[in-house]
């Protein structure tokens, strides 16, 4: 097939794990050394608390049914004096059990409010499964870990989500 | 009420710009001979593929109250390349296209009157033939129309689920079908219908065949003497919906496990996952600081958009989400 | 070393011999495996390796395997048939074992120069077929059964072409004690230049690559390890092993692998003989670096064609060495015959 | 052991010794015949998966093999009947888990035609070259894949190493490395990030550098030839009978590409590809003919990253996606042969039905008549040139 005088397959194969030999690794070492993964890798849910109004949608859209809500009512002094009393809702409970979820991302996108943001964050293994229900506190530390929304790629239309 | 956004209207020329530019120069064109078996004239050998070319004039979005019945509500662009017809009547059959109208021609001539109707559903021929008949159907296709292609065997059971969470209420993310009766393209007489679709390797034209299979006593003839790779498929139509394949060499179990009792696929066999867990969706409801006990919509509510809400024009009796059974869950939630 | 045997007793001087061979085949197995198995294979499949145990890479791992090995449960099947399954790692080991006597490191460094030395080595090294039977019918495992059978079938038919390439050999040395042929190798010229002695290898080309091929074989590496197959019989003969079983059969293996690339050093590449180094004590000395280097060489290239190639299917395997090496390591022995008497 | 209820027209239980019941697991009885039976599976490095082959042995010679599955069935069909558009592309791209992304493909096309919808063209195009890359990232595990089968170990590395890199770039545009979830109804979740282009023309390279080393070390190796020439022949006419699709059918001579000859979908009417046939059909022709489908596609991504125009990436969709009733059936090419989706709508925000026709189940359908007669290494080559996945047999 290749034009050059076929060289016998057995020893063109030996020149190719020989020469594989001689070129480095291409392994990263991984507790030493680390991979930082791509800036859209969905890795974890953070949960930005004032963005959400305990609207459920969420929960209610997750195919893996792995978002627990509770949340209750309160009064709110009106924004202007002599308004009228604002009720809101806040958020007793957001658990999110990473030990079902799949990592789909609809929780994320269907979020009206913007209150959950994907982050790269991978290393949170645990021992027990039960401590992989993270719970409100949990996914607001993650908060910081969410990076900046990069550029697109030249030729995207901006801002069209 | 979600406002009723008819999508896009994606003009004619645009169609016309991609189809025109859509005709690929195919390596391996099927063979000017092999075509003699359609009345189709052989130059139109290329232009098939280019009228095989999705064209679409405008979508009309079919009510969401009353489903359309029979077909689906769709206007074709006409090949010839007229301007596509604008109104177009809701019931009307989509108008076949030049080489599936051969395709059914070739089929009426071989099986007669065993073809009970035939429709398009884009693109793709769907022909519904006698009970009695569905070997023969396959031998004619595998002979007459050269598809030596078997694409895949299986049933549909037309009958909506019942309501999932049972009787007893209980809300579910699961979609909100509609709770009446209605049939694909084709039609079909009872619940149960099995449905294949086989392929030309040569004139790359393919056409799904269905057939109706009686409730009471669910045979259909096996397909396995024309085409031996329908075995499988059979074996697991057999043990999904419960048609009995005669003339299959040995029906037995082929994803269950061979205890199992009941037909999964069936419509009202219940998928248990959804019973064990409560739905964390449900809104749990607490009163208003100092004020009457809850009023009967969906929690908070102003996430308008869910599903929940839109569902219940569709089925009047749909058990608001915060029906009583709620109340535990809200205490005793379910941490797993 | 003659004087000091004549104060400690004769008997001693053997224990002691016996002990260090005893000693070093499994560092010999683990030095072995550390460097082609894990460094080398690793490398070629540009990745790095054990790198973490021990500290400076990873040379400790084989040793920590070791130990893993001896304190991991020792299973033995139901039905196993108990006591051939518990003697059949033995009696693989034990062939190993007994190759080593024979293989010299040095003018005095050998455990008993016998004078049928080759003969001696190449039959100790067939007892293995024995112990892979025994192992493969004792498991009581389907696979077993079918890697152990495709072993006997393939050690015994690359038993022939293995004599044949040392025949060719013993005939141009004129002698079968090792220490023998180190020596010719040795002192011998190649028509008249004698700087670099005359390694078989120039003269046995033929017989060299004879020999590696059919150790190939023996040792059941590809392109001939049908009979411990991974994506067929995961480990043939030894699936049902583990514990310190397996910790033997490990060590065979790779004993097996050191004692046949000792051989093939000796053989021919002049074994410890250093081209002009006459003197006892430093041939002593130096003796075991030489073997051990020409060792390694050998051993490359044995475990490169192993990380490289295929398998042979069994039949493809059996009609290889029945058809193509036999006849050729009888032509070999022919050509040797034919030179040894013209010149 | 109480015997099971017979199921309506379940043949009743023939003598024992009939093969056809071997695989049920009460009637695995030891036959006293002088065959041995091996249970190949579910546990096995060569079946990609939970795949139980029954193989009954007249010493290393196959009488007659019957693969058992659903070990791993998960019940796609039934799942699809609660779940909603967006939630069911979630799960179809764990069907073929290695070209995940290909799965999305058609049953999107299949909502989209429902609602008279079409994606923008540079999600078209965004959409192409991801199945093309996914294509890639598949069928390169598959050429280091099928030396490991054969006994080599090295290429199984080289296979994976450049594996790495493609699915870098899927997940650097997609957020997942296997399961990206990128397809909308009517487009696409987001455009590709900055600098993506770039990175896949130079991970093209390292790609087609790949195909040379593999073409030398595996293709090229004699000892491959000797194992995989004449091995496992699929004719090609009984191939399209027992529904084998994908490179496989175009290993036996049938010279069928659906993104060619089927109906056009996303750009490839566009692009100018080479469908690659090998007369032979058997393992050494399916390797062969995938080594230049690989070598086609990374030619294909670099059209198309020439070509790919400007513009929005999702067309104008209405926020709850209700697809009017009707049926569709739209399939494609995948990496591991033709994978369809027949989707029946009744005007609800999810499918009434929606029929998966995986492209691993019918390979593996035909594996009884291929392994009559075959040495038990040549069933283990034989299962790794047909390349299925268990996910995509078991659904």
């Amino acid at each position: 097939m290749s034009p050059k005088p076929k060289v016998p397959g057995l020893i063109s194969g030996l020149g190719v794990t020989f020469k594989a030999m001689l070129q480095g690794a291409v392994t990263v070492q991984y507790p030493h050394e680390k991979e930082d993964p791509a800036p859209r890798a969905r890795g974890v849910i953070a949960l930005k608390e004032e963005n959400c109004t305990v609207c459920m949608l969420c929960a209610r859209e997750c195919p893996d049914w792995c978002i627990y809500i509770e949340g209750h009512k309160e009064k709110r002094p009106p924004r202007r004096e002599g308004g009228r009393e604002r009720t809101v809702s806040v958020l007793d409970r957001f658990d999110i059990d990473y030990g079902l979820c799949m990592y789909c991302g609809i929780c994320v996108e269907v979020c009206p409010f913007d209150a959950l943001f994907w982050s790269p964050e991978f290393e949170y293994s645990e021992v027990d499964i039960a401590a992989l229900l993270h719970d409100k506190v949990k996914l607001g530390e993650w908060m910081e870990t969410v990076p900046e929304p990069e550029a697109l790629e030249v030729g995207a239309e901006k801002g069209k989500k | 009420m979600p406002d009723d956004t008819t999508p896009p209207d994606t003009d004619a020329a645009a169609d016309e710009a991609t189809s025109g530019a859509a005709d690929p120069a195919p390596a391996g064109s099927p063979a000017p001979g092999e075509v003699v078996g359609f009345e189709a004239p052989v130059e139109a050998g290329t232009e098939q593929s280019g009228a095989a070319a999705e064209e679409r004039a405008e979508q009309r979005v079919a009510e969401t109250d009353e489903p359309a019945a029979a077909e689906a509500a769709q206007a074709r662009a006409d090949p010839t390349g007229e301007a596509p017809t604008q109104a177009d009547e809701p019931e009307g059959p989509a108008p076949l296209s030049d080489e599936e109208q051969a395709l059914l021609d070739r089929l009426e001539a071989e099986l007669g009157e065993a073809v009970v109707e035939s429709a398009s559903a884009f693109g793709n021929l769907v022909v519904r033939v006698r009970a009695d008949s569905w070997r023969r159907a396959a031998e004619v296709s595998q002979a007459a129309l050269g598809c030596d292609y078997l694409s895949f065997v299986a049933g549909i059971d037309w009958q909506p689920a019942p309501r999932e969470g049972g009787e007893v209420g209980g809300a579910s993310s699961a979609p909100v079908q509609p709770t009446e009766t209605t049939y694909g393209a084709a039609g079909s007489a009872g619940r149960f219908q099995v449905f294949a679709h086989v392929q030309s390797t040569g004139r790359h034209v393919g056409l799904t065949l269905k057939a109706d299979v009686d409730e009471a006593e669910p045979v259909v003839e096996s397909w396995v003497g024309v085409y031996p790779g329908a075995d499988w498929h059979e074996r697991e139509c057999w043990e999904m919906y419960g048609f009995v394949f005669d003339g299959h060499p040995n029906l037995r179990h082929l994803y269950l496990p061979s205890g199992f009792e009941g037909h999964p696929l069936r419509k009202d066999f219940p998928l248990l996952a959804r019973q064990v867990k409560p739905w964390p969706g449900i809104v749990d409801v607490e009163s208003m600081p100092d004020e009457a006990p809850p009023d009967g919509d969906a929690g908070d509510g102003e996430g308008e958009g869910d599903e929940v809400t839109t569902g219940d024009e569709a089925t009047a009796a749909d058990s608001p989400p915060d029906a009583p059974s709620d109340g535990e869950a809200e205490t005793g939630d379910a941490t797993p | 070393m003659i004087t000091l045997a004549a104060d400690i007793g004769w008997g001693t001087v053997l224990a002691i011999k016996t002990v260090i061979v005893l000693g070093m085949i499994p560092v010999g197995a683990i030095v072995l495996g550390y460097v082609f198995l894990l460094k080398m294979m690793a490398h070629m499949q540009s990745r790095l390796g054990p790198m973490d145990p021990g500290g400076f890479h990873g040379w400790f791992q084989l040793v920590g395997d070791g130990i893993k090995f001896l304190q991991k449960e020792d299973i033995m099947p139901e039905q196993a048939d108990r006591r051939v399954f518990a003697m059949a790692p033995a009696v693989v080991v034990i062939s190993t074992f007994l190759v080593f006597i024979v293989i010299p490191a040095g003018p005095d460094l050998i455990v008993r120069d016998l004078d049928v030395g080759v003969f001696y080595a190449l039959a100790v090294s067939s007892l293995s077929v024995i112990g892979v039977l025994m192992a493969g019918w004792a498991s009581a495992n389907k696979f077993a059964l079918l890697g152990a059978l495709r072993a006997a079938a393939q050690l015994i038919a690359y038993e022939l072409p293995l004599l044949l390439a040392v025949v060719g050999v013993v005939v141009q040395a004129g002698t079968m004690s090792l220490q023998g042929i180190v020596e010719v190798q040795r002192d011998s010229a190649i028509f008249g230049f004698d700087g670099l002695g005359n390694p078989f290898i120039l003269t046995q080309f033929i017989g060299f690559a004879l020999f590696l091929v059919a150790a190939q074989a023996e040792l059941t590496q590809t392109p001939f390890d049908m009979p411990v197959a991974e994506s067929e019989l995961v480990s043939g003969y030894m699936v049902e092993y583990t514990g310190f079983r397996f910790l033997f059969f490990f060590i065979g293996e790779f004993g097996t692998a050191f004692a046949f690339a000792g051989l093939a050093a000796t053989l021919f590449l002049g074994g410890w003989g250093i081209p002009g180094v006459d003197s006892a004590a430093l041939g002593n000395v130096l003796g075991p670096v030489a073997l051990f280097t020409k060792l390694m060489a050998v051993a490359f290239l044995m475990f490169w064609v192993r990380f490289t190639y295929p398998r042979l299917r069994e039949d493809q395997l059996q009609a290889v060495a029945w058809k193509y090496l036999i006849p050729i390591g009888l032509a070999n022995i022919l050509l040797t015959g034919f030179f040894k008497v013209a010149f | 052991m109480t015997e099971p209820t017979l199921l309506p027209g379940a043949t009743p239980r023939l003598d024992p010794r009939d093969m056809r019941h071997l695989a049920d697991a009460q009637v695995n009885v030891e036959l006293d015949t002088g065959d041995m039976i091996l249970n190949l599976g579910p546990q096995h490095p060569a079946t990609h998966g939970t795949l139980r082959l029954v193989v009954r042995l007249d010493g290393e010679r196959v009488i007659a093999a019957d693969p058992v599955i659903g070990y791993m069935h998960r019940g796609y069909e039934k799942l699809t009947e609660v779940r909603s558009y967006p939630q069911i592309t979630t799960l179809i791209n764990r069907i073929d888990w290695l070209s995940s992304f290909a799965n999305e493909v058609p049953f999107i096309h299949a909502a989209e035609q429902l609602m008279g919808i079409e994606a923008p063209p540079r999600a078209q195009y965004i959409r192409t070259i991801l199945t093309e890359l996914s294509r890639i990232a598949t069928f390169v595990l598959f050429l280091g894949e099928m030396g490991l089968q054969v006994g080599a170990l090295t290429p199984a590395f080289y296979g994976f190493r450049d594996r790495e890199h493609v699915l870098n770039l899927i997940e650097s545009a997609t957020g997942g490395r296997f399961h990206p979830n990128f397809n909308r109804i009517g487009g696409l979740k987001d455009d590709l990030p900055w600098g993506w282009v770039n990175e896949t023309r130079s991970t093209m390279k390292l790609v087609l550098d790949g195909c040379d080393v593999f073409d030398r070390l595996v293709a090229g190796n004699e000892i491959f030839e000797a194992r995989t020439r004449g091995v496992g022949i699929i004719p090609g006419a009984l191939g399209a009978s027992y529904g084998v699709s994908g490179s496989n059918l175009r290993a036996s001579g049938v010279d069928w590409d659906l993104r060619r000859d089927g109906k056009p979908y996303l750009v490839y009417p566009e692009l100018d590809f080479k469908v690659w046939t090998h007369p032979d059909g058997d393992s050494f022709a399916r390797y062969w003919v995938r080594l230049q489908e690989t070598r086609e596609s990374v030619r294909m991504v670099v059209q198309m990253l020439d070509q790919m125009p400007e513009g929005p990436i999702m067309a104008k969709v209405p926020r709850i996606i209700k697809v009017p009733a009707g049926e569709a059936w739209v399939e494609t090419e995948n990496p591991l042969g033709q994978m369809g989706y027949y989707v029946v709508s009744k005007g609800a925000i999810g499918p009434f039905r929606v029929k998966i026709r995986s492209a691993s189940f019918s390979n593996v359908s035909i594996l009884p008549w291929l392994l009559r007669g075959v040495y038990v290494p040549d069933v283990i080559t034989i299962l790794g040139s047909l390349y299925f996945i268990l996910g995509d047999i078991d659904r």
